[in-house]
């Protein structure tokens, strides 16, 4: 397959990329653009280490084309603190324990984003299950959940 | 001369016994006496022996002595994980 | 100066303290660089043929076509990794497992690797391979590869520890005893008896990152490896020894790791991909796929246990007898010797004994997996001990604290432990508020005991004062958990500095001598050990600076506080001088201040821990959903408590999982079925509620601060904890992990019947 | 340009099932067209005669539909299953579909509904039911060159409702083990009379249990008629053993799933149980 050229913004910058027809974003992102923020736990959507928003929309960047994502607003790991500022959820991750080897850390917080942008007011329920799509193999997932629980909160109160 | 107590699998290459008395000061001591005694103890001691001193497993530190009325052991040397 | 590593008790100022780990900033922003975060300039991509048969022999391997398609830089076979281990079973058995031999021995085993300009190029180069392949039949089960009609995977493996020496081979390499008294009678003295057989089936350390290195190899010999492991020490070390290289001239730099739980303590591909950086002269970057970590790293055993325990009606154990079979995967192992030493660690025992069998099947090489080999020996026995209870009519934990070891008893595995923490995890989780609060419909409550032995190791440490005051630690052991913060926090409590002052980093292989990997919940007993040593050899520098400083003897100073103080009124009264003002006159008083340390840390304490399990089981469906669960486990001395319940929660969710989901399912042709984060299912957050945990502290006497390992025994109960709650909850004895709905519905099925 | 494309042509939508086939090199696609873009394709439309959902409508789109939701909720449950949030966020019920799994779980309530779809193709549009599109694990009845461009809904009758279960052993990231859609009519009493059911995962092809339809219709969901649709459904089972289940745990669970799904659905129509 041939290769395909696309304008993109990526965190607010207007991104040129060259990519195989046949490319997944996440592969774009880490090799291409030298984004390695995004992990690849699988590559077929099951972990969601590769979790990106596309349009505000969450998705796996393993199972998106470099192709499609002409003209779109990508959001990731990498944009999420601005500046020397953290994201509160960046923040309490670190203060709550809520990451061992880090390594499911970056597709956690940018669900867990996606999820209190919905919803700033979940449930433990409601954010074990938006959390799902997340593998964590460390924690047993208490203390993202708790992290997760004491953002929203104080994201309520701000 | 020390009582060392050996796990199932060391048994046979004495002989079938439980324990063996070894003149030996420390693990490294030991382990050469074993080794001319026993020549099939040294598969086993390239694939890891450990030693219980009262209690205490040493895995590496042969020049741990062996005290006179200590309990012994020789036991797997256990990976982890 | 040797260290004296026994416990002093103290009053800690940082110690138990939960300051912020040094390595989160860079892993909340995606900054943190795992395996396969690195690029070399100039780097080629490799990707590895495997066998799609379990068993086979290798007929001929042509790869001539792969070698002309544009792009192909560098292709090996084994040819390319001559045998160069000298009669060291352990090493060929590593080099065979890189990149098969004759042979293939199980499905996913590596056949050849290609190293080409992009990895579009490399997948191209793969298919152009062709292996011709003789089939031999197979065998993939633990029981079936005993049986005299299994196919005999290795013609040179006799069985180990029976006399005499069998005169045919088997898939049975070794077989081993453990224990004391006479059974025979101790099953005559009891009134009840409980024998039952076990199943558990292999699963995956499933650490999110899968395997990834960058290596480059140049025609002088020196080489550089990028990769991440557990043990960057013991991968320059196998590595070099298989591709003959001297050790020295191999700097391996450890990446961040994505989690490893005892798979990363193993080489896979790493020779690989060193050997074809040699012979293309160029850097080869390899990451292995989730497919190829499922077929091709290191799951751990699937095991058969068969269990007999009897006790008298006022419930003291009479006897206990295991026989445990565990796979190596296709390679010669002692798993189950493993299995048979931990067993019934837990238990007073007059009488007691456990048979190990080390079986052989056409699996991948079984690798360490958190406590190797416990999980499943603890299931078979908690699960008998629970039946036992209520045989008795006994509660199920006043039936174990009444035969719980102590201090002064004889281990199941030989000898006589010193102060342990059994018991007062029993008395925790007997007052427990969780064992109290009530159950709904269709709940039930159980809990178990586990037990992990630890260790140390080789370890090496070097302190650095910079010219500000300010302190680096060196040391060679990986974070796998927070084990930076925990040793920064022991450097700051020995000098008596802010915790912020000190910066831990893990040093490359050249930086550093030799240390062991991080396995055995080692990493901050060890390396707390040699930086509390290493500690107190820079305070020894620092005193001798500050008594040049104030031209009295060395003698007369002393360390407070992190000052040096002129010790007693004779010495001169002279005031404190602060580490920055030694520091920052260091060039005139003798150049860097330094202290190091190398030690073996002999002596880890075993642990043990207690868990509390809540289940609801579907009657119709056989589901089940953890409800609540509470893990007590000793500590010896938590460093930092919360990092310490992160490691009691993950171990227990892992558990869980273990218990519930998590197989490996091998089809009819010895073919992996499910090797994928779909099929192979590990707990995701909404399966699981929030996990309890309860610290107890009772000190190891071989570590100076009192430290056990925390990092592995926290996996041991959760099996047997799940079992005993799902047969309150349902009635059911789940004699075969996981307990997947089929298999549980099946058993509420079969109750119903009778 | 699919038609004409000589060699192995994919459409793209939510492109989640398609990608994962690539990565393993189970498929080489020469031609892959992403159809988001084209216009209707991404739409859902409300209409007198029910609701039009365009081929390329990712599954997140449906349960923020309100009025989807509350005429087809068990359809949008269905799809809404299909895998994670990531997932969600791309994935399409044509999609789901088109890769003819019988444990698609998007599609047995969309059989229980009647739902239809209409394919294009070289030689122009045609409009066939749901169940007729899959004919065998991974195989459709589309033609070279056919796509599918949206599915038909029909328009709901007043006291209707429908609901879906699937069983799978984790709570969300599971393919189902089996799977049950029922979709009831009630009459002003509360009596079924119109039932439809279909389950997944127990057969190469969803199946429709006419026999457990019959159960129902009649019946205002009494202990009896339950029964007997649990009893009708697990008869109909033609399940396989396989590394997600059994045939005699496929074969118990439809039933059991079934007769819940029915009382969801009959709650949901205004009945009362």
């Amino acid at each position: 397959m041939s290769s395909v050229h696309v304008t993109t913004t990526i965190n607010g910058d207007a991104v040129d990329f060259v990519c195989n027809a046949d490319e997944p974003l996440l592969d774009v992102l880490r090799n291409r653009l030298g984004m390695t923020g995004s992990k690849e736990g699988c590559g077929t959507g099951d972990c969601g280490a590769c979790s990106v928003t596309i349009d505000g929309r969450l998705v796996c960047s393993c199972l998106v084309l470099g192709a499609e994502v002409g003209g779109s607003k990508i959001e990731t790991i990498e944009g999420m603190a601005k500046a020397d500022v953290l994201h509160p959820l960046q923040k309490n991750f670190i203060a709550h324990a809520a990451l061992q080897c880090g390594i499911c850390t970056p597709g956690f917080l940018v669900a867990a984003k996606a999820l209190l942008d919905n919803n700033p007011n979940p449930s433990e329920e409601e954010i074990r299950f938006g959390l799902a799509g997340n593998l964590c193999r460390c924690t047993g997932y208490d203390k993202i959940v708790r992290a997760v629980q004491a953002t929203a909160k104080e994201m309520r109160g701000a | 001369m020390v009582e060392v107590h050996l796990w199932g699998a060391l048994r046979p290459i004495v002989g079938g016994a439980h324990s063996v008395f070894v003149d030996a000061r420390n693990i490294r001591e030991l382990f050469k006496k074993l080794g001319e005694d026993y020549p099939s103890f040294e598969p086993h001691l390239k694939r890891g022996v450990a030693v219980s001193i009262n209690g205490k497993i040493y895995r590496d530190m042969w020049d741990t002595e062996l005290p006179g009325d200590a309990e012994i052991y020789l036991l797997p040397r256990i990976p982890g994980g | 100066m040797p260290l004296d590593t026994s416990f002093v008790a103290r009053k800690f100022k940082q110690i138990g303290t939960r300051p912020l780990r040094p390595d989160g900033l860079d892993k909340v922003t995606g900054r943190a660089r795992y395996g396969a975060d690195y690029n070399a300039p100039g780097q080629l991509i490799a990707l590895v043929l495997r066998s799609p048969h379990p068993h086979a022999k290798i007929k001929k391997i042509d790869t001539s076509k792969a070698e002309k398609l544009p792009g192909v830089k560098a292709i090996i076979t084994s040819a390319d990794l001559p045998d160069l281990t000298n009669g060291d079973r352990g090493m060929r058995d590593m080099l065979e497992n890189c990149m098969a031999r004759k042979k293939v021995l199980y499905d996913g085993h590596a056949v050849a690797a290609v190293a080409a300009i992009d990895a579009t190029t490399a997948r191209k180069a793969l298919k152009l391979i062709k292996v011709d392949y003789e089939i031999l039949p197979h065998v993939t089960d633990v029981d079936e590869a005993l049986k005299p009609s299994a196919p005999v995977i290795h013609d040179d493996i006799f069985t180990d520890g029976v006399e005499p020496k069998p005169a045919k081979p088997s898939n049975n390499n070794k077989r081993a005893t453990f224990g004391h008294g006479d059974i025979e009678q101790g099953f005559k003295d009891a009134d009840f008896i409980v024998e039952r057989s076990f199943k558990t089936e292999q699963t995956h350390q499933g650490y999110i990152e899968p395997h990834a290195c960058v290596a480059n190899v140049n025609p002088d010999g020196q080489g550089e490896l990028w990769v991440c492991t557990q043990g960057h020490f013991v991968y320059r070390n196998q590595c070099a020894a298989l591709l003959g290289m001297d050790i020295s001239r191999l700097r391996v730099t450890a990446s961040e790791i994505g989690g490893g739980f005892g798979g990363k303590t193993h080489i896979w591909t790493e020779p690989l991909a060193l050997a074809l950086s040699r012979k293309a002269n160029k850097p080869v970057k390899l990451t292995m796929t989730r497919e190829d970590v499922f077929r091709a790293s290191g799951p751990t055993s699937s095991t058969s246990i068969d269990m007999k325990i009897g006790a008298k009606k006022d419930g003291t154990i009479t006897a206990a007898h295991g026989v445990l079979r565990y796979h190596g995967g296709a390679f010669p192992a002692t798993w189950a010797e493993f299995g048979a030493m931990t067993a019934f660690a837990c238990y007073d025992l007059k009488n007691v004994r456990s048979d190990s069998i080390e079986v052989i099947v056409n699996r991948p090489k079984t690798a360490a997996y958190r406590a190797p080999s416990a999980p499943m020996a603890a299931f078979a026995v908690e699960s008998a001990i629970d039946e036992l209870a209520h045989k008795i009519g006994m509660d199920a934990v006043d039936f174990r604290i009444k035969n719980a070891a102590k201090e002064g008893t004889k281990s199941s595995y030989g000898p006589v432990y010193g102060p342990i923490g059994i018991g007062a995890t029993l008395e925790a989780a007997k007052n427990h508020p969780h064992m109290k609060a009530p159950l709904g419909k269709n709940q039930g409550r159980g809990m178990a005991c586990g037990f992990w032995f630890n260790f140390g190791g080789q370890t090496c440490t070097d302190i650095n004062v910079t010219p500000d005051g300010s302190v680096t630690v060196a040391v060679g052991t990986i974070d796998v958990g927070g084990s930076r913060a925990s040793i920064g926090l022991m450097a700051a409590e020995e000098l008596g500095l802010p915790y912020e002052q000190v910066r831990v980093v893990i040093a490359d292989t050249s930086s550093l001598g030799h240390n062991d990997m991080t396995d055995g919940s080692r990493g901050t007993f060890s390396t707390g050990m040699a930086t509390v040593a290493a500690a107190r050899n820079c305070i020894k520098e620092l005193c001798k600076r500050a008594a040049k400083m104030w031209d009295i003897p060395e003698d007369a100073v002393e360390w407070v506080d992190g000052m040096a103080k002129p010790a007693g009124s004779n010495a001169g009264n002279f005031p404190p001088l602060s580490i920055k003002e030694i520091a920052a006159a260091a060039g005139n008083t003798g150049g860097p201040i330094a202290g190091h340390n190398e030690l073996v840390a002999d002596g880890a304490g075993v642990s043990f821990a207690t868990h509390i399990c809540d289940i609801e089981v579907d009657p119709e469906t056989g589901l089940s959903r953890v409800k609540r669960y509470t893990v007590i486990q000793d500590a010896g001395k938590a460093i930092h408590p919360t990092y310490v319940e992160g490691q009691y929660q993950g171990g227990a969710a892992q558990g869980i999982g273990w218990a519930l989901n998590e197989e490996y399912i091998y089809g009819k042709d010895g073919r992996l079925q499910n090797a994928g984060f779909l099929d192979y299912r590990i707990p995701v957050c909404s399966d699981l509620p929030f996990i309890d945990t309860m610290i107890l502290e009772i000190p190891n006497p071989n570590h100076p601060f009192g430290v056990r390992g925390v990092g592995e025994t926290s996996i041991v109960p959760p099996l047997a904890a799940v079992a005993n709650a799902m047969s309150n909850a349902a009635g059911v004895r789940m004699t075969h992990i996981p307990m997947s709905p089929p298999r549980v519905l099946k058993a509420i099925e079969a109750l119903k019947k009778h | 340009m699919l038609a004409k494309e000589k060699g192995l042509a994919f459409v793209l939508a939510g492109g989640t099932d398609l990608l994962v086939k690539m990565k393993a090199g189970m498929i080489e696609p020469d031609l892959v067209v992403d159809i988001k873009k084209i216009k209707g394709m991404a739409d859902i439309k409300k209409s007198a005669t029910g609701f039009r959902i365009g081929a390329a409508v990712p599954g997140v789109a449906l349960s923020e539909n309100a009025a989807l939701s509350k005429a087809w909720p068990g359809i949008v449950e269905g799809a809404n299953l299909i895998g994670s949030k990531q997932v969600q966020g791309r994935c399409t019920m044509i999609g789901n579909l088109c890769n003819g799994s019988p444990a698609a779980d998007g599609v047995p309530a969309l059989i229980a509904a009647r739902a239809k779809v209409v394919v294009s193709g070289p030689k122009g549009k045609r409009t066939i039911a749901v169940e007729q599109v899959p004919v065998s694990p991974g195989r459709t009845c589309l033609k070279k060159g056919e796509i599918i461009e949206a599915i038909l809904l029909p328009k709901r009758p007043p006291r209707s409702s429908d609901a879906y279960l699937r069983f799978i052993p984790r709570t969300e990231m599971d393919i189902a083990v089996v799977s049950a859609a029922v979709n009831l009519v009630l009459d002003p009493k509360g009596v079924v009379n119109d039932a439809r059911v279909a389950l997944g995962a127990v057969a190469p092809t969803i199946l429709v249990v006419a026999d457990a339809a019959k159960a129902l219709i009649g019946s205002k969901l009494d202990a009896a008629a339950l029964e007997k649709l649990a009893a009708a459904c697990s008869a109909a089972c033609r399940p396989i053993d396989d590394k997600r289940g059994t045939i005699e745990f496929r074969t118990k669970v439809a039933g059991v799933l079934a007769r819940r799904a029915a009382e969801i659905a009959y709650r949901r129509a205004g009945g009362k149980l």
